[in-house]
């Protein structure tokens, strides 16, 4: 028996287990929306059909399923993964009375669906009756210095609308790849954050793209010790002569 | 064993009222004689004599349910010797406020005497219909004829004046610095103009 | 020239019973009988009595208009004698083609009160977010505050209990009573005995 053809009919999911899998770790089937339950069954109605017992498929199966349940339980909670561990005893015991409310919750919609069956016959008006009586909306008393309030607010001057983000100059890349490749040519190394002392945002952000550049064009390597920690750029031929060990800030 | 003769003598109109007393029951909106005859799967002209009975037996003065012939066809609505108890099981809470939409407008057809809704949303550089309808439902305002391209003028009520303590449209209070009603939508609409869109 | 004795004579339970039938013919949902009691001006006590004489008329065989104890209050519905013909006539949106997953999820919030999606996903191994959806959509559960965590709870509506017949909530059987086996294990077991050793 190939557990992986294990051909599934699943409310989510209709097919072989295989492409379920596929499908799952591809993220296109959310795990969330499957019965993994039903899966074991489906499985386990296979081996019964067959004698002698399948082991090699038993344990495949098992490694399969356990893996299945492990994703979705890190799907379904994720942020319950510091709870504490069980032991298998106590694990044994919680799946049990897991099972347990389960089944009571599932005879408990058993009942209401019997129930709703037995109600077939029952009509009721859903909304308002055809001619209710109209409800009169009442107010309470107001003041007229809030109309006057209100004309006032109609009758001010909007604040000039501000264009300076119109404004914004971009200064070319070359500049700071020109800039750069100066720096470069005096000294073998130099602090990327040092450099941008006293620039604007904007002017940061293209020299930034200019260091990008020089990186690509493999003139520069760039190291950071840590996240947010200055940024140093070496020259290459620097590098490639002297192992050069990042220092942090 | 089926026994259909039994249905034909056991008064079969009698029967066929109470289908029609439990169809309107249940109704959302007047059925017409047609409707309901599809519904009993009976004939149009027994529905009509069924009515009859039904009409006798839910009106005035007799029974709190009223079977009423109104144009969509028939509906049962409360008694009019119940409307009180309807009233009060209807009331809605005393509403505290108005929303500063509906301040707005009103102020604009306050002070500026009747507008159209494109005035209105002219002036409030918003849309005007919700409001407008809002506050003629809560009978604030009202239709005051129709303007030279058509559209209907609003003026507010006999209503508004008591919920703003007025005892007219005089007693609104002065808005020296804003200016005569003239010169006061010329101000509103010069604001409006360089509100942006 | 008051005559206020006479009130009392012509019978008044008479003229409250058919001031309930008005109320109750128009009310959008079940009234309880401290909203009838608030509506029809009258004490409790004897709208309870008004109720026994129209529960009396308007009762199956008797009337297509039948008055039922439901969701906490009472109100009008069809009889069941005339279904047939309400079936021809009227969709029932609320609850046709209900889920075995809704009817889970209905069956989690109606027995253990009022839950979060993150609580039903538990408790059936399945994710609850579009179940629960629907179910707010069709009416049949709202929005009941938030657990601690943030997470949304949600409980049954007055429309469950009217759509699934009940006086309320405590009618349904006791949780603990359940729990027969249910069809995963009958099946599990089933397999288990008829595979040969």
């Amino acid at each position: 028996m190939i557990v992986r053809e294990l051909e599934l009919d699943l409310d989510a999911f209709e097919g072989p287990f295989d492409l379920l899998l596929t499908l799952v770790l591809r993220d296109e089937l959310a795990l969330a929306e499957v019965d993994v339950a039903e899966i074991v069954v489906s499985f386990c109605e296979r081996l019964a059909a067959r004698s002698p017992l399948d082991l090699e498929a038993c344990g495949e199966f098992l490694v399969l399923v356990a893996a299945l349940l492990e994703l979705k339980v890190r799907g379904l909670f994720p942020d319950e993964d510091d709870e504490i561990e069980l032991g298998p005893e106590e694990a044994a015991k919680e799946l049990a009375q897991r099972l347990a409310e389960y089944r009571r919750i599932k005879e408990a919609a058993l009942r209401l669906a019997e129930r709703l069956e037995g109600e077939q016959d029952r009509y009721f008006r859903l909304g308002p009756a055809p001619l209710q009586p109209r409800p009169e909306r009442r107010l309470a008393q107001q003041d007229p210095a809030d109309l006057v309030a209100a004309l006032r607010v109609l009758a001010t001057e909007p604040p000039p609308v501000s264009l300076a983000h119109m404004e914004l100059r971009f200064p070319p890349v070359s500049q700071f790849l020109e800039r750069f490749r100066a720096v470069l040519r005096r000294r073998s190394r130099f602090d990327f954050d040092a450099e941008m002392h006293g620039l604007s945002r904007v002017e940061q952000a293209v020299a930034f793209l200019a260091l990008l550049e020089l990186a690509r064009e493999r003139e520069v390597s760039l190291a950071q010790a840590a996240p947010f920690a200055p940024i140093r750029v070496s020259r290459i031929d620097v590098e490639r002569r002297q192992e050069w060990t990042a220092r942090s800030a | 064993m089926d026994r259909p003769l039994r249905l034909i003598t056991a008064n079969p109109l009698d029967r066929l009222a109470r289908t029609l007393e439990a169809l309107l029951v249940v109704a959302s909106a007047p059925l017409s004689v047609a409707e309901l005859a599809a519904a009993a799967d009976d004939h149009a002209e027994r529905v009509e004599t069924a009515l009859g009975l039904l009409g006798e037996r839910f009106r005035e003065g007799r029974s709190g349910i009223v079977l009423e012939h109104v144009a969509g066809g028939y509906a049962f609505r409360a008694s009019r010797e119940a409307s009180d108890a309807c009233g009060r099981l209807f009331e809605r809470p005393v509403e505290r406020g108005l929303s500063a939409a509906a301040l707005e407008t009103l102020a604009v057809i306050a002070y500026l005497g009747p507008c159209s809704r494109p005035d209105i949303a002219r002036l409030r550089g918003v849309a005007a219909d919700s409001v407008v309808a809002g506050l003629v439902e809560r009978g604030l305002i009202a239709e005051a004829g129709r303007e030279e391209a058509g559209a209907v003028r609003y003026r507010t009520t006999a209503l508004f004046e008591r919920v703003f303590g007025l005892e007219s449209l005089s007693e609104l209070p002065r808005l020296d610095d804003l200016g005569e009603p003239d010169d006061l939508r010329t101000r509103l609409e010069a604001v409006a103009s360089h509100r942006p869109a």
